[in-house]
């Protein structure tokens, strides 16, 4: 789970590298280095963190931010930023404690209709970024504040409801197992998604979005159509957040404040993971650890007994200095043009 | 035409010394040596110009001289004087200018906000708009440029308004070496002869100017000396006077230029039209008539804005047409996006590669499959099988697939950009300069493909700029003067039918 | 001769400069005018000194922060640690000035000198380690947070009573407070249009490289942008000290850095930099106070107020998109005159006519420059 | 190149050194888990001596921690079943001054950013209802501030220059930063009357809050000594530095646990998040045992209790809330508990004590409402009470006799 292994392709050695070099290489090396040491820092002051339940516990509380981080990963690589996954996050878990409220029968048909809200501000967050041509940021920090204070003024400022016990099962339950004692939901819903997402990256529609990212208008005369995809990207990450709120009510249930801050952790961990703000570049893989090494941190922390109020400024210094590394490797001189020599010609 | 002699620019040379003297200059990128122990001298009051295949070092060197890059090893003697320019401000410090070929200029500022950005002249501290107005006024009526205004947005200006801007922001530095990098490469015929005179003003007052050009006339209509790089080093530094062009091009290449237009392959027959277009227009065309046939190279002419890039955009769907009919093998279509263009088979490499054409980030495979991915995303991966293939009878150079196109020179970038169209495979091809800014090897593949294309059968529309090449490659030109049709010519024509038809001269009548 | 030129040239140019911000300074009379009436037909005055007293004492604080603001974006660059500064800052300022007002000028300039500092390490992080603004400044957020939660545990200092006056005394009926932002805005408009420094800003955020390219220490120039930033954090700090009577590190939690690029973007400053003003920051943080004070006055639900601010910051900046598109558009139409200059790298796909090289071309004669060599 | 990289090794190594510092030697000690906890509490004793004096003097202020202890015990005066109406040793302030006609009530309001506000807004607007039918309130004015103090600042002046408030009721949202703007309101001779969280002055003509931050945190406190047995281990949650009232718990809390055998595993700040406080509980207890929990507010103490179940530990001894949730799990699980209260019912009080002043009746010039935690031997009498009340409702909310009752609280 923690060290992706380059995929064996078996189409030869240069493939290999190529993948290597893709998951490990650019600004990716660093977040795979920073999470290797960060595990290496809490293994060593708590040997028990690498048995199983512990782990499992680890990934339960990671999972939402990692789903997070995928979706936000979207809409990055595409060239734009979503601000509102916070703020949706909160927005859902609310709508889902006071529709449910507490009836198991009718978790279903709430989780579908927190999917469509999820799926209808994606859809709105795109279409103005794309269509009315609205800088993401500005777009999503609207929504960011639309969603905030309708999602309040409908509750009268608390959450009301509660949560079935169907609901909180993804994100708090498991299925028993000997060795991990409970291998959780989460786990196999996380696996899921990357799963899904690393397949979405490598198809059609992957390669174009982070073409799209890269360059627009290059894409658009190759016949993409960048509104769509952009639009898609968006909806991706709203639906993400959509299944963050299910994992994240699930795990802890309904506080008032569920969801605040979280748009800035899963920026910050798809930065973390070598993938650039602009578009265009780093791997899924990489921002779902990026998401990882950020709870890694806050672990570590904690193991480290680190008092709580000293923590943010380390967790600053430590992201400053991990983008700063990875930004020199990045701004190496370009290698240079391959075919200085002649060209064979042919006639 | 040769508006400035060898013969007289020369003698004007031969009174003065060394300006810039560049002694094995070195450089490395990553451990791969891009110069190695180049030599160059300036005199003050020529024209030099610096030739060589992409990747040949000419854009490193004139980066070095620019303090945009610093040698290895070397030395830079400005007047006699070691100097290693650390920083471009250096550079125009010691008066040494640089226009660059990717335009150096802030489209949301003035024109003069752009002369004197860096220096603005202040008094008492604060910067005075209206003395940077009057200097910039006084620097262009200097060199006849009136109808320019100081105050007016560079982003309302054409490409050569830009171009001139740039080079009246580096003689505001007083400049007495300016560099310039393709300084035609984005410029109109009439264009560039006003470059060409502004260049000839400039050499008068001692300037001595540094030219690198892909276009061999130009080097010889302007130039002095030439120096020819090839791999990075030094082949040699000649008089133009005392050179021919084919000796120029076999110093670049090794090659000589008898074989530079391939022949039509065995069999290659013009068929149905493939392509035909009825009375279109837009905002920028009007009547365009038009028939493309398989099998066949039709060649869009004409001046810079006649026209040439609007249709392919219109036929693209980039730029649609508001006016008329396109037909596609007899079937008529709208044309109302790139994606349903490339569903209709038709395929449109770009003028501008870096922009238009390629995500630079990504790899090799991933710009070739780009098309397929975007129009049809469900059978891409079997479709894609072919791109392999395509990009090695292309003779890409590349690392594997996998290499970002980025890191590609020019020549080879260009092939992936063929390669995802080829993909596809377009009924109809419309290549826009398919050859600009990429080295002789790989114009000459681009032009035996095209070749090849039309032995298979596909309609090609090409548009181009460089009359040589509508010459040597076209079956029918079609010339173009704003925004309509002026008239069509059989393949083999000549350059100056061309021209009279492109700039509305009586054919015959006095050409320069 | 160039002086007719300049006359002919220099008035439509100019109008388009100031398009956005005119614009801007309409919709906020367009603001003040519809809230007025709405704010009548339900009995009260939008315009009675006591509202308009509220409205810029609530303008203010988000005023110097936005006036920061400004100069970052402008650089194509953002800073999200502003709200820590000027909660770092009030409690230095109040700590420092510990109730005694010969200490004033030392509050001051240690205020200055902090948030100089972390302005300075921003713009060196930026521009020196080449890590992204966002990034940097958020994680320069988190470390001042780490710092205040861990030195201060509540609000500390105190403000002596002559500089609370900042804080609430008022010339006329404008607060004092807000006469120094509109003083300091002032400054940043004169600041933008006659340095060098604030030419070289529109330079480093229209492009870097060709900043770079001409002599400009783009580093520098980000560098100063962010201190000017921090500083201008400071002032609201030393504003949020001189109101509450003390430092309270609380102030962070008030959401000041989105808000400020709320206000910068509303005021028609481009947020990918080089283009905008303060001129236009001033009129956006009129704005967002004129909405608050008309919300206010209405009884609006302050989580309503929420949704329609986010709603208007969309619309607005939707506007100015549409302004642009619908700008170059007319531009680029012309019959048949194929001069657009459409080639060359970096060219704008929709590059306007030239009607200068229209003049070239009836000048220079193509003289068949195509004829072989 | 290198240089950043030196550079960026440094900060990194330097951040981690800054976490290693704290614990003495934390090689050494991974093997026994009790040496750890023994390091910890050593340290954490030797950081409160060293560094935090200051900062403890700042919070804690003996004579009023004694206070308000004693005050727990004090019979109040007024109407047992109206406890919003009772005072603790009242000092009454004549307000004849302030008599009047005109009935326009101004609100300035910190926020209704978390349950308990909401809770308690809900209950002042019935409360306000209540006297609109009757007449004696006619306009009911409020700002809400959002928990931005600089706008309640404006908020307050607007309601000064605005004249035509007949009396200010201000919930501060931060003590020490209102006091300037309260002076000013006071000084415009409007009757203020300031609630909750208090203010440097005493200009206003009544401050109404329950007994305080002192008492609930020792409440908690003093139920986890006598419930545990000495040498227990007890965690910390607190939702955010710098809060006074927040702040007053957690001091009163410390004075007793350094008075007791109870070891402090640490202190964490949650910022009331439910993910972020079962996180935290999980990982300790990954590292060991932790037999309570003492919590600063209720909100999130389900997801304390939750941590336990999921990584299959015994219940801790609990210190909640009179928050629902919480009180529900309580009563599902057993788990040995206690609800301290930050008397919500204190919301009607200043409606209340508005009308009384307007009416010229004397109040008390410190309105000290009574504060009783919840205990296990009335915790099910309140349950049955707010049966159908939603979860993040506060049991003492004091609200069943206003016209409103139950669909307010219910529909909010």
């Amino acid at each position: 789970m923690t060290a992706p292994r380059p995929a064996h392709r078996s189409s030869g050695a240069s493939r290999v590298a190529g993948v290597a070099s893709a998951l490990f290489g650019g600004g990716s090396a660093t977040v795979f280095a920073l999470l290797i040491v960060i595990f290496a820092g809490i293994f060593a002051m708590n040997p028990s963190f690498m048995e199983p339940p512990s782990l499992m516990a680890f990934i339960k509380n990671a999972a939402p931010l990692v789903v997070l981080a995928i979706g936000q990963y979207f809409v990055i690589v595409a060239g734009e930023l979503d601000l509102s996954v916070g703020s949706l996050v909160g927005t859902q878990v609310v709508i889902a404690a006071a529709l449910i409220d507490g009836e198991e029968s009718r978790t279903g048909p709430v989780l579908l209709l927190m999917l469509v809200f999820g799926v209808l501000v994606g859809l709105v967050n795109g279409l103005i970024t794309t269509v009315l041509k609205v800088h993401s940021l500005i777009t999503t920090l609207g929504m960011m504040l639309v969603l905030y204070g309708a999602n309040r003024l409908w509750t009268g400022g608390a959450p009301t409801g509660a949560l079935s016990e169907a609901f909180r099962q993804p994100g708090r339950g498991g299925v028993e197992m000997p060795v991990v004692r409970l291998l959780p939901w989460s786990l196999l819903i996380l696996v899921a998604v990357v799963i899904a997402a690393v397949v979405v990256m490598r198809r059609p529609y992957g390669r174009v979005l982070i073409a799209v990212g890269d360059n627009e208008q290059a894409a658009a005369f190759s016949g993409v159509r960048v509104w769509q995809v952009r639009t898609a990207a968006f909806v991706l990450s709203s639906v993400m957040a959509t299944l963050a709120a299910v994992l994240i009510g699930g795990y802890a249930g309904v506080t008032a404040q569920v969801g605040e801050g979280l748009e800035f952790a899963a920026i910050t961990a798809v930065v973390l993971g070598g993938v650039v703000l602009g578009g265009g570049r780093g791997t899924v893989i990489a921002a779902m650890a990026g998401a990882l090494t950020v709870e890694a941190l806050f672990t570590l922390f904690n193991q480290l007994s680190l008092p709580s109020t000293i923590r943010p400024a380390a967790q600053g210094l430590i992201i400053i200095a991990a983008v700063a590394y990875a930004a020199r490797e990045r701004s190496q001189p370009a290698p240079p043009v391959d075919d200085a020599r002649p060209e064979p010609a042919r006639s | 035409m040769t508006a400035s002699t060898p013969e007289a620019a020369g003698g004007g040379a031969a009174v003065s010394t060394h300006l810039l003297r560049m002694r094995g200059i070195s450089k490395s990128f990553l451990g791969v040596r891009v110069l190695h122990g180049v030599d160059l001298d300036l005199r003050a009051g020529e024209v030099h110009a610096l030739v060589g295949e992409n990747g040949a070092g000419k854009s490193t060197l004139m980066k070095i001289l620019a303090g945009v890059h610093q040698a290895d090893s070397g030395t830079v003697e400005l007047d006699g004087a070691a100097v290693a320019f650390e920083h471009p401000l250096q550079a125009q410090q010691a008066r040494v200018s640089t226009v660059f070929q990717e335009f150096n200029l802030l489209p949301d500022r003035t024109v003069a906000e752009n002369v004197f950005l860096g220096r603005e002249p202040r008094t008492r501290g604060m910067v005075d708009a209206r003395r940077m107005n009057a200097d910039t006024a006084q620097l262009l009526a200097d060199l006849g440029l009136t109808w320019l205004t100081p105050q007016a947005p560079v982003r309302s200006l054409s490409v050569a308004g830009q171009q001139i801007v740039e080079i009246v922001k580096a003689l505001s530095y007083d400049a007495r070496i300016i560099s310039m990098d393709e300084p035609t490469a984005a410029l109109a015929d009439e264009e560039v002869d006003l470059l060409y005179r502004l260049i000839a003003r400039l050499r008068e007052r001692g300037v001595a100017i540094l030219y690198v050009s892909h276009r061999l006339k130009e080097i010889f209509d302007l130039c002095d000396r030439v120096t020819v790089l090839k791999d990075g080093a030094l082949v040699d530094t000649v008089d133009t006077a005392t050179l021919r062009p084919d000796e120029l091009v076999r110093m670049m290449v090794g090659r000589p230029i008898s074989s530079f237009f391939p022949d039509k392959l065995p069999g290659t027959a013009p068929g149905d039209v493939r392509l035909r277009v009825t009375g279109g227009g837009n905002d920028q065309l009007d009547g365009i008539d038009l028939e493309v046939r398989a099998g066949e190279i039709t060649c869009l002419a004409g001046l810079q804005g006649s026209g040439r890039t609007e249709i392919a955009h219109a036929l693209f769907g980039i730029a649609r047409f508001t006016r008329g009919t396109v037909q596609v093998d007899g079937r008529t279509v709208r044309l109302r996006s790139p994606r349903q263009a490339v569903r209709t088979g038709l395929a449109l490499v770009t003028e501008d590669r870096k922009a238009e054409g390629l995500a630079l980030n990504q790899s090799v495979a991933a710009n070739a499959r780009l098309v397929l991915d975007a129009v049809d995303p469900r059978r891409a991966a079997a479709r894609a099988r072919r791109i392999p293939g395509l990009l090695s009878s292309l003779d890409l150079v590349a690392r594997g697939p996998d290499q970002e196109v980025r890191f590609l020179s020019g020549g080879n970038q260009q092939k992936v950009v063929l390669a995802k169209w080829l993909a596809t495979e377009p009924s109809v091809i419309v290549l826009d300069e398919p050859t600009r800014g990429i080295d002789v090897g790989a114009k000459h593949r681009v032009y035996t493909l095209m070749r090849e294309l039309a032995a298979d059968g596909v309609a090609i529309l090409m548009v181009s700029s460089e009359l040589p090449e509508v010459i040597g490659m076209a079956d029918r030109v079609i010339v173009l003067r704003d925004g309509r049709i002026a008239g069509e010519l059989p393949g083999g024509t000549t350059e100056e039918a061309v021209m009279a038809l492109a700039t509305g001269q009586v054919p015959g009548g006095p050409m320069s | 001769m160039s002086t007719t030129v300049d006359t002919a040239t220099a008035m439509p140019s100019r109008r388009r400069r100031l398009g956005t911000t005119e614009l801007v300074y309409m919709a906020l009379l367009g603001v003040v005018v519809i809230g007025a009436v709405i704010v009548a037909i339900s009995g009260g005055n939008l315009l009675s000194t006591a509202n308009t007293v509220e409205m810029l004492s609530r303008s203010s604080l988000l005023g110097f922060v936005a006036l920061g603001q400004t100069f970052v974006i402008l650089c194509r660059s953002l800073d999200l640690s502003v709200g820590y500064v000027m909660a770092l800052s009030s409690l230095i300022g109040a700590t420092t000035m510990a109730g005694d007002p010969a200490r004033i000028p030392l509050g001051i300039a240690a205020v200055v000198l902090v948030a100089g500092g972390i302005g300075l390490a921003n713009g060196l992080i930026i521009a020196v380690l080449k890590v992204n603004p966002f990034i940097t400044t958020l994680g320069m957020g988190l470390i001042i947070k780490g710092y205040l939660d861990t030195r201060y545990k509540g609000p500390a200092g105190a403000v002596p009573e002559a500089f609370r006056q900042f804080g609430y005394t008022r010339i006329g009926f404008v607060p004092l407070s807000a006469a120094v932002m509109l003083l300091a805005m002032a400054a940043g408009i004169a600041y933008l249009r006659t340095s060098r420094t604030g030419y070289h800003m529109y330079a480093v955020g229209g492009s870097e490289d060709v900043a770079r390219l001409s002599g400009i220490r783009t580093g520098r120039v980000m560098i100063t942008a962010h201190v000017l930033c921090s500083i201008a954090a400071g002032v609201a700090g030393l504003l949020i000290a001189a109101r509450f009577g003390t430092g309270s590190a609380l102030v962070y939690s008030s959401g000041y850095e989105l808000d400020s690029i709320a206000a910068v973007v509303l005021g028609g400053t481009f947020l990918m930099g080089g283009r905008g003003g303060v001129a236009g920051t001033l009129a956006g943080v009129l704005i967002l106070a004129e909405l608050d004070t008309v919300f206010n006055v209405l009884q609006v639900d302050p989580f309503f107020k929420e949704v329609l601010r986010g709603v208007v910051i969309i619309a607005a900046v939707a506007i100015y998109a549409r302004r642009q598109v619908e700008r170059r558009a007319t531009r680029a139409r012309f019959g048949g005159d194929g001069d657009d200059g459409g080639t060359g790298p970096g060219r704008a796909p929709d590059r306007p006519p030239d009607s200068t090289a229209g003049g070239a071309d009836g000048d220079q004669v193509v003289a068949g420059h195509g004829g072989d060599r | 190149m290198r240089k950043t990289r030196v550079l960026s090794v440094v900060a990194v190594a330097a951040a981690l050194a800054v976490g290693a510092c704290t614990t003495d030697d934390p090689a050494d000690s991974t093997d026994e888990v009790d040496q750890v906890v023994d390091d910890e509490a050593g340290d954490e004793a030797d950081s409160e001596e060293e560094a935090e004096e200051s900062d403890a003097d700042e919070w804690f202020v003996q004579s009023e921690y004694e206070r308000q202890l004693a005050q727990r015990d004090i019979e109040p005066e007024g109407p047992a079943d109206q406890p919003w109406l009772q005072a603790i040793e009242p000092e009454y302030v004549d307000t004849a001054e302030y008599a009047q006609d005109g009935n326009t009530l101004c609100f300035s309001n910190a926020s209704v950013s978390n349950p308990w506000r909401v809770t308690g807004w809900i209950t002042m607007q019935q409360q306000v209802q209540v006297y609109k039918d009757s007449g004696d309130i006619g306009e009911f004015r409020v700002s809400d501030a959002g928990d931005d103090d600089n706008k309640q600042i404006s908020d307050i002046q607007a309601f000064v220059d605005a004249g035509d408030c007949n009396a200010i009721i201000i919930s501060p949202s931060t003590t020490a930063t209102l006091t300037p703007a309260v002076e000013a309101a006071c000084e415009s001779g409007v009757p203020v009357i300031v609630f909750d969280r208090g203010v440097n002055t005493d200009c206003m003509v009544t401050f109404i809050h329950p007994i305080g931050g002192y008492a609930y945190g020792a409440d908690g406190a003093e139920f986890l000594v006598e419930n545990l047995e000495p040498g227990s281990t007890v965690l910390a949650l607190r939702i955010l530095p710098g809060v006074d009232v927040l702040e007053h718990r957690w001091a009163a809390a410390q004075e007793i646990f350094a008075d007791s055998d109870l070891e402090i595993l640490g202190d964490e700040f949650t910022e009331g998040d439910g993910a972020a406080i079962k996180d935290i509980v999980t990982q300790y207890l990954q590292r060991g045992d932790v037999d309570g929990i003492w919590m600063d507010a209720g909100d999130g103490a389900v997801a304390a209790v939750e941590a336990f179940e999921d990584t299959g530990n015994d219940y801790p001894v609990m210190v909640g809330e009179d928050e629902l949730s919480f009180m529900r799990k309580w009563q599902e699980t057993g788990m040995t508990a206690i609800a301290p209260v930050y008397s919500n019912f204190q919301w009607r009080t200043p409606i209340e004590a508005a009308v009384q002043i307007w009416n010229g009746e004397q109040v008390p010039s410190e309105w000290v409402l009574p504060q009783a935690p919840v205990t296990e031997a009335d915790r099910d009498e309140y349950l049955q009470r707010n049966a159908d009340m939603p979860s993040l409702h506060y049991a003492k909310f004091g609200g069943e006799n206003l016209p409103g009752y139950p669909e307010a609280w219910q529909d909010r």
